[in-house]
């Protein structure tokens, strides 16, 4: 059996089915995240598995318990929010000892646990420091070390990310990755940044609406969404997306016929721009962004298609310039009428 | 910016208010050096400190000091308090809520003077007074509250003013109660009495720092509410600095002796302050 | 057109010739009034502050037998010269005496008081006790503790206990008087320690104790009014103002069973009764003396006393100032209190009023500056002694002390 | 929390916050139960709960003193004396906010403690300054005392309130060619009416219901309603039910004032104690 | 001449000397981005040429007029802010027009242009809310469009899209980039995100501690840093830097001898991995970042350094497993012990 085991969990708030029905099974150690669009229910996912708000309709299991109607003090999870919530009259110590200290362990206990924690996160210099003396990088450990000294049975985070900087976010991404590994902690992940959750997850979980679009490893769903929404949801720059009438040239796909009313999805790296006149389609240069290491351009096709292509050199081209598109159909998703996936190319 | 503007900004305020202090103060400083009594004209002169000597040397004096200080202090002590346990008792909503504000929040536009004869007729009466009444229907002998227990009574009257005011600013503090920490206390394994020991009251500590403030420059010239009732009796248990300086001033009409009773006043505030401000402006620096 | 601001006490029969100062005002359309209605403490601030400094907001101010002979020795007061029609000699010569320095008045009577005993006739009857006309204070102990009923919610006697020099020092100093004490002896020094006085305030203390209600040291004259018109008095020394309300069926249940007799003597009958008068005076060097004259006279003469008669009957008149109301058949037939007021006030005299000598003028006050800061403090000394807060001894102890340092402040001996 | 709201936590909870409440008001609310008694029955034992009310007593207060001048006058002068408070606190208060120097607090602290001395110590000196001034028994007096004794408190509360508002803002302005008049009246006016709003709010509740200074400096003319209280609390004759009359409606305006006006004032009575 | 001339510009809080002499020409139309790390100074120079501060020294000249000690209503400049300082008490079309009024603009023209700027910033519906009721990008736009209807001389932007998500910070960039080439105004821009600075600037500003550190375009930059500072801030992931020592097969660099105290640069992108065995140095892998379409991966080599490698296909490599590091010395950069540039290999 599973760790953690969601069975229909539902959550309404008034008339408003805001959680509907999810079913999920967790394994031990597992690091899961959920990722979706904004109010699409993860937030509220994750706090009813807290305990924070009560569940209407389904169950949770635990470790083989029925946790479903538990309070969530008695739950033993460990969350860490968005917004830090740490206590900011304590300092960092007395932040990471508070639930030792209710559960009234031996201070030289907690006193070596706090102190193990602080090493792992490097706070252990700011341990009597309160929480406005710190920074978001430290604050954000702060609250991963309340959770950490607690040996939880699963971890929670919110979001814990979304209030750094750019460039703390990416090391304190990493600092999270080498944790988990280290601890192998069952792990359960909030955010709406997708190279996040391709970066740091065993699986993700792709949620709309209150339900569960699809559920697999980072590359799977990079390779083979279940739907368009998931395509596009997954991978930066965005796939695109193109109404099959815009391009003609594709005709087949994986042997797949072309829906009428469908669309072609085709990530940026499936996109090669040539000379003009060469390629399957014509378009002009929109836009160029020169990262470095690789260049995005963006382009519009004669037929009014907008792509993305993404290149791992410089490029000569400029604003303006006239090119050629060669496609790779090979790489390419197909989409019906309604966003689901009916072919999708080999990679 | 250049920073001729924000003084002329602020000079009306400055400066009406150093004179309202400073000519006051300085005639003040003058008329406790001179023999000045109302009642005679005729005898003048420069006496030194003579006054304040009198001042200080009158046997209410120590009881005055420490009526004022614990005059201050318990209705400090009662309002935050009490005001803490009501603010979180009506933090959450309940029928009627809207209404409770309201009543609670009355006596505070009462003023002083109204509030202290309600108290003194309708309430403390040992004969007519209902709270008389109320120990008679128990079966108890009705107190003299004004006699037996004369500072206290002032206390309770003052701090039933104060205490919408230290009410009505926890009220606001809790509301701006972050939610998150609440539920990662939760989460933690805290009980409401752990919350309460270890969010609520640290998060109302800068409003706390707020209303002794106030209430501190309010309270340490309280004078109305002694005059109506007790008039600082029976002999001087509920005489404070304040009363002591109008005995001076209104009784005896000596403007000299007032005037040094009021310069120790302005002293007793300003260590007041120093002792509490300093404890308080932590707070209020945050 | 001149307007005139009236100081006055909100006592009953000023307000009642607030009301009926319109007749005034329309046989004087020059003369508009505007009054300062306050209680009485507040009103002795008020007018005391703003004479002193020169304020010159009021043009008429009601004041106090005591304020009137120092503030006319001051010079603060326009002396008051009357004509014939206003027949100054119709006021009662005590009231006239202290309201007068060197024979020069320099205020006019409103109404005037003196103390006397008012007793619930039925109870005594009930006890077989016949009250004399001028009792001892032995008789009034011995009564008290026969009609002490507190069961019942009768108390054998209520006296003022209440803190201040016009509160319970006004009856405690006829107390002492009667025991043979005084304020200050002949050098100005305090007596407040001489036997008298401990034998008083022990007596006094001892006696309310016993048979009096509870909390007397919260009560004085409106308290206790409360007190008897409920029935819970058996036995009241006050101002001889009280009769007029506690006969008055109106206010009270227990009009038709009150007597009256003269203050309780002890070693000596002087000073056992107290003297007080509502005057009206004009502060010297207002520009309106004219009008402010016209108005006193009206105020205080036989006709205004006539128009209240007419008004309200002859039970509400203004009392203790003039011998022809005294006089007037209508008058001694709607209060039977009459003639022990005219006795109590007649035989008071403020300048002869203790059995050693005295350097000071007053019954139950001394008419000098510091007496309204000695009087305050010591009232509430005895207020103290009387809650039980403190030993008699100890609290006249302390009165001792702050007495002497006034004194000695005041500069009347180093 | 859906399925059952009415726990008995809950219900005790409301129980209680109504217990105290009503407690707490109780005193207010004889008060204003004994103005419609007559003498009599305000002190009847055991006190009167259902009685048939009469309005006797509030004629009795018309008939002796003209309430409506006394308003008037409370009125005028606390009107009066917001504004002009307002006027110079909110200069003050804005130089104290956006140009922090060295000593702003120390200023701030400074005005506080004028507050301290109790004012019977400066009475006669005030008194003397506003007779030399013919300032006695003016509203003009009046006003300018209240505004005296108010204005550290206002000016402390614009100050917290002026405090919250970004510098950014007023940059902003700036760089979009503002002056100093117009950054003030389109940009600083309309982002502090709720701070203006709720200091103007207590000033005018302080003002009213200020005792001392009105009752000492003013005599016929510019009484407030707290000087006529003192002339109801009589030591001759009955007077408890014209007392809570006089009192009910020297009260009454202001506290109905404030029941009004109480979101406003809450919001601004916090001195930035509430981020 | 050029546009906006900065000469020797200083500033001082206090005894504290924030900024230390800056000299920078700026030309009509440029669009030119400050970068550093916090508290160099980026806004403090942004705020000195709006006008906001004082300045303490040197010149500034706009447009040929001497605007040192001009109040900043005078100079004609737009600021749009970090937290986008927009008057909460007007709606959308008053914040907008706001500048306009006060120059006492006819009603009729001020319409015409804020309806002109709500069109390009998609806002025409929005002109009647209040900034509260939009979303934090709703908010930015109107930012801008205060900027825009003013038509300045110049633009000023301190960091616009820090406080925006992930999502919309990219999208929000996009459009930036588009309105400058529409309307071709002088921009200056202060950012500490690198990725901004690459994707927006014609020439950057590299700060640090108050001066300035290297100008050029973003690929000058990213190509030739002057030094091992401008080398490691700008690119994402960072340029690995090792000391010289830890990497003994590199001796030379574009005919330059590695310095014995010095260090040397390498992209990520320069870095390959091949069999274990093979390659210049052995290394084992730490983390592994699979975002689709490129791999992270981390390894540390024998001697300790730690490199990560770009991979523009996915790998079948795990974590813990021993691989062979190929160094395209050619594409090194090499830092002597200070920091500066030695040489640079060719691109
Ligand atoms: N307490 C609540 N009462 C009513 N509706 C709520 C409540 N909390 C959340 N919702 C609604 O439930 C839905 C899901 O909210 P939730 O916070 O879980 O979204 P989310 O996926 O976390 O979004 P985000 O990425 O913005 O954090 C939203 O439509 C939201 O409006
Ligand atoms: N008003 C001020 N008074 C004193 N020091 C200041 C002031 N403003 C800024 N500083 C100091 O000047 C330095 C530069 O600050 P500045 O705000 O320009 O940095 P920045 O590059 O914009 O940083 P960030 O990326 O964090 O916004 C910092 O050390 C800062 O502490
Ligand atoms: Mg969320
Ligand atoms: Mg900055």
């Amino acid at each position: 059996m599973s760790y953690l085991q969601l069975s229909g969990v539902e959550k309404l708030f008034g008339e408003h089915r805001v959680i509907k029905g999810i079913d999920l099974a967790i394994q031990q150690g597992e690091f899961v995240v959920f990722v979706g669009p904004s109010g699409c229910g993860k937030s509220t996912l994750l706090r009813l598995i807290a305990g924070l708000e009560t569940i209407d309709g389904g169950s949770l299991q635990l470790d083989g318990r029925d946790i479903t109607h538990q309070p969530s003090s008695k739950r033993d999870l460990a969350m860490v929010f968005q917004s830090y919530a740490l206590y900011p009259h304590m300092s960092v110590f007395e932040n990471m000892s508070f639930a030792l200290k209710l559960a009234h362990v031996d201070p030289a206990i907690i006193k070596d646990k706090v102190d193990r924690a602080a090493n792992i996160l490097n706070l252990t210099n700011y341990l009597q420091r309160t929480p406005k003396e710190l920074s978001g990088g430290q604050r954000q450990r702060v609250a991963i070390g309340r959770a950490i000294v607690r040996a939880p049975k699963v971890f929670l985070f919110d979001e814990p990310l979304s209030n750094l900087d750019a460039a703390l976010r990416g090391q304190t991404r990493i600092e999270i990755a080498k944790l988990h590994r280290d601890l192998g902690a069952t792990t359960i992940y909030v955010t709406h940044d997708q190279v996040e959750a391709m970066t740091l997850a065993d699986r993700v979980v792709v949620l709309r609406d209150g339900s569960i679009e699809q559920v697999g490893t980072p590359l799977e769903l990079y390779d083979r969404p279940a739907n368009q929404f998931v395509a596009q949801f997954i991978g930066t720059p965005q796939m695109n997306v193109v109404e099959a009438a815009k391009l003609p040239s594709v005709t087949t796909v994986a042997g797949v016929q072309v829906p009428a009313l469908g669309s072609i999805g085709l990530r940026p790296e499936s996109i090669t721009l040539v000379q003009a006149g060469q390629g399957a389609v014509q378009a002009k240069v929109e836009l160029i962004e020169a990262l470095g290491a690789e260049t995005l351009i963006y382009v519009t096709t004669q037929n009014g298609a907008q792509l993305v292509a993404r290149l791992n050199t410089r490029t000569e081209l400029h604003v303006g310039a006239d090119v050629g598109v060669h496609i790779d159909a090979d790489a390419a998703h197909l989409f019906d009428a309604n966003g689901r996936v009916v072919a999708a190319g080999a990679r | 910016m250049n920073r001729f503007i924000p003084r002329a900004l602020m000079a009306p305020a400055v400066v009406t208010l150093f004179l309202w202090m400073i000519v006051p103060l300085v005639m003040t400083i003058y008329f406790s050096v001179i023999r000045y009594n109302l009642m005679q004209p005729d005898q003048s002169g420069f006496i030194g400190l003579e006054n304040f000597e009198y001042f200080v040397t009158d046997p209410s004096f120590g009881t005055a000091v420490m009526n004022t200080l614990l005059l201050l202090g318990s209705v400090i002590l009662i309002t935050v308090v009490l005001g803490t346990l009501i603010a979180l008792l009506i933090d959450e909503p309940f029928p009627g809520r809207g209404l409770v504000r309201i009543l609670l929040i009355s006596p505070f536009f009462v003023m002083p003077t109204v509030n202290a004869l309600l108290w003194k007729h309708m309430m403390m009466n040992p004969i007519y007074g209902v709270l008389a009444q109320v120990w008679i229907f128990f079966g108890g002998t009705p107190v003299d509250w004004l006699t037996d227990f004369p500072l206290f009574s002032v206390i309770i009257i003052v701090s039933w003013q104060w205490l919408p005011f230290a009410t009505l600013i926890f009220i606001t503090s809790l509301q701006s109660m972050n939610r998150e920490q609440l539920e990662a206390s939760r989460m933690d394994g805290a009980n409401y009495l752990q919350q309460l020991r270890y969010l609520y009251l640290p998060h109302m500590a800068r409003s706390v720092a707020v209303v002794v403030m106030i209430e501190m420059i309010f309270l340490l010239s309280v004078f109305a509410e002694i005059y109506t009732t007790t008039g600082g009796g029976p002999g001087d248990a509920s005489t404070n600095v304040a009363f002591l300086i109008f005995k001076q001033a209104l009784l005896n009409f000596d403007a000299g002796v007032a005037s040094a009773g009021a310069l120790f006043a302005v002293v007793l505030a300003n260590i007041a302050a120093v002792f509490l401000i300093r404890m308080v402006g932590k707070n209020l620096d945050k | 057109e001149t307007e005139l601001v009236v100081a006055t006490v909100n006592n009953g029969h000023m307000i009642e010739m607030q009301k009926l100062s319109k007749n005034f005002e329309q046989a004087n359309p020059d003369i508009k009034l505007k009054w300062v209605t306050l209680e009485e403490g507040v009103l002795r601030q008020r007018v005391t502050t703003d004479i002193a400094t020169k304020g010159g907001q009021f043009d008429v101010m009601t004041i106090g037998m005591y304020e009137t002979p120092i503030w006319g020795k001051k010079g603060w007061l326009q002396e008051l010269k009357t004509d014939a029609k206003y027949d100054a000699d119709d006021i009662l010569p005590a009231m006239r005496n202290g309201l007068s320095v060197d024979g020069k008045m320099f205020a006019v009577p409103f109404y005037g008081e003196s103390s006397m005993l008012m007793y619930r006739k039925d109870l005594a009857d009930k006890a077989g006790i016949k009250v004399a006309d001028k009792p001892t204070w032995t008789d009034i102990k011995a009564l008290a503790a026969k009609i002490h009923d507190p069961k019942n919610g009768v108390y054998g006697i209520c006296l003022r206990g209440k803190p201040g020099w016009g509160d319970n020092m006004a009856f405690l100093t006829t107390l002492v008087n009667t025991n043979g004490g005084q304020w200050f002896d002949t050098s100005w020094k305090p007596q407040l320690e001489s036997q008298p006085w401990k034998d008083s305030i022990n007596f006094y203390v001892d006696l309310l104790k016993n048979y009096g209600p509870p909390g007397s040291s919260a009560n004085s004259f409106n308290e206790i009014l409360a007190l008897y018109n409920e029935g819970k008095c058996g036995m009241w020394i006050d101002a001889t103002i009280a009769a007029s309300f506690i006969t008055d069926p109106k206010q009270s249940k227990v009009a038709d069973k009150v007597a009256f007799a003269q203050a309780p003597t002890a070693v000596t009958p002087k000073g056992a009764n107290w003297l007080w008068a509502w005057a009206l005076a004009i502060p010297s060097g207002s520009k309106k003396v004219d009008a402010a004259s016209k108005f006193v006279t009206w105020a205080t003469s036989k006709e205004y006393i006539e128009l209240v008669a007419k008004t309200n009957g002859w039970a509400h008149v203004p009392t203790g100032t003039r011998k022809s109301t005294y006089a007037n058949p209508e008058f001694q037939k709607a209060a039977k209190f009459a003639a022990a007021e005219k006795a109590a006030i007649d035989s008071a005299n403020p300048s002869d009023s203790t059995l050693p000598k005295s350097p000071y003028v007053g019954v139950q006050f001394a008419a000098i500056p510091e007496f309204q800061a000695i009087g305050a403090t010591v009232g509430q000394e005895m207020s103290a002694a009387l809650a039980g807060k403190k030993s008699v001894d100890a609290a006249l102890k302390a009165s001792q002390v702050a007495a002497e340092r006034e004194m000695k402040k005041a500069g009347y001996y180093k | 929390m859906k399925a059952s709201i009415y726990t008995p936590a809950y219900c005790l909870r409301t129980l209680v916050a109504w217990l105290v409440t009503l407690v707490l008001f109780f005193p207010l609310g004889w008060l204003v139960l004994t103005a419609f008694k007559t003498e009599l029955q305000a002190i009847s034992v055991p006190p009167l709960l259902l009685f048939t009310p009469t309005l006797e007593n509030f004629q009795i207060v018309q008939e002796r003193s003209d309430y409506m001048l006394y308003a008037k006058n409370s009125l005028i002068t606390s009107v009066a004396s917001t504004t002009l408070g307002l006027m110079l606190a909110f200069p003050a208060a804005y130089a104290m906010a956006f140009f922090k120097g060295k000593y702003t607090k120390d200023i701030l602290m400074w005005m506080l403690s004028t507050k301290m001395m109790p004012a019977v110590g400066a009475l006669v000196p005030v008194y003397v300054m506003a007779q030399t001034s013919g300032l006695l028994d003016t509203r003009t007096g009046l006003v300018i005392v209240f505004t005296l004794s108010n204005l550290p408190i206002m000016v402390w509360m614009l100050y917290s309130y002026l405090k919250e508002i970004p510098n950014e803002i007023l940059e902003a302005s700036r760089m979009d060619g503002a002056t100093l008049w117009s950054e003030f009246r389109y940009v600083l006016l309309p982002l502090t009416m709720g701070g203006l709003a709720s200091t103007g709010l207590l000033t005018l509740v302080l003002s009213w219901n200020e005792a001392f200074w009105s009752l000492n400096l003013s005599a016929a003319k510019a009484g407030t309603l707290a000087t006529l209280i003192a002339s109801y609390s009589s030591p001759e004759g009955l007077f408890w039910a014209k007392l809570s009359a006089a009192s009910f409606m020297a009260i009454g305006p202001i506290v109905v004032f404030g029941w009004f006006s109480q979101k406003q004032l809450v919001q601004g009575l916090t001195f930035g104690a509430v981020k």
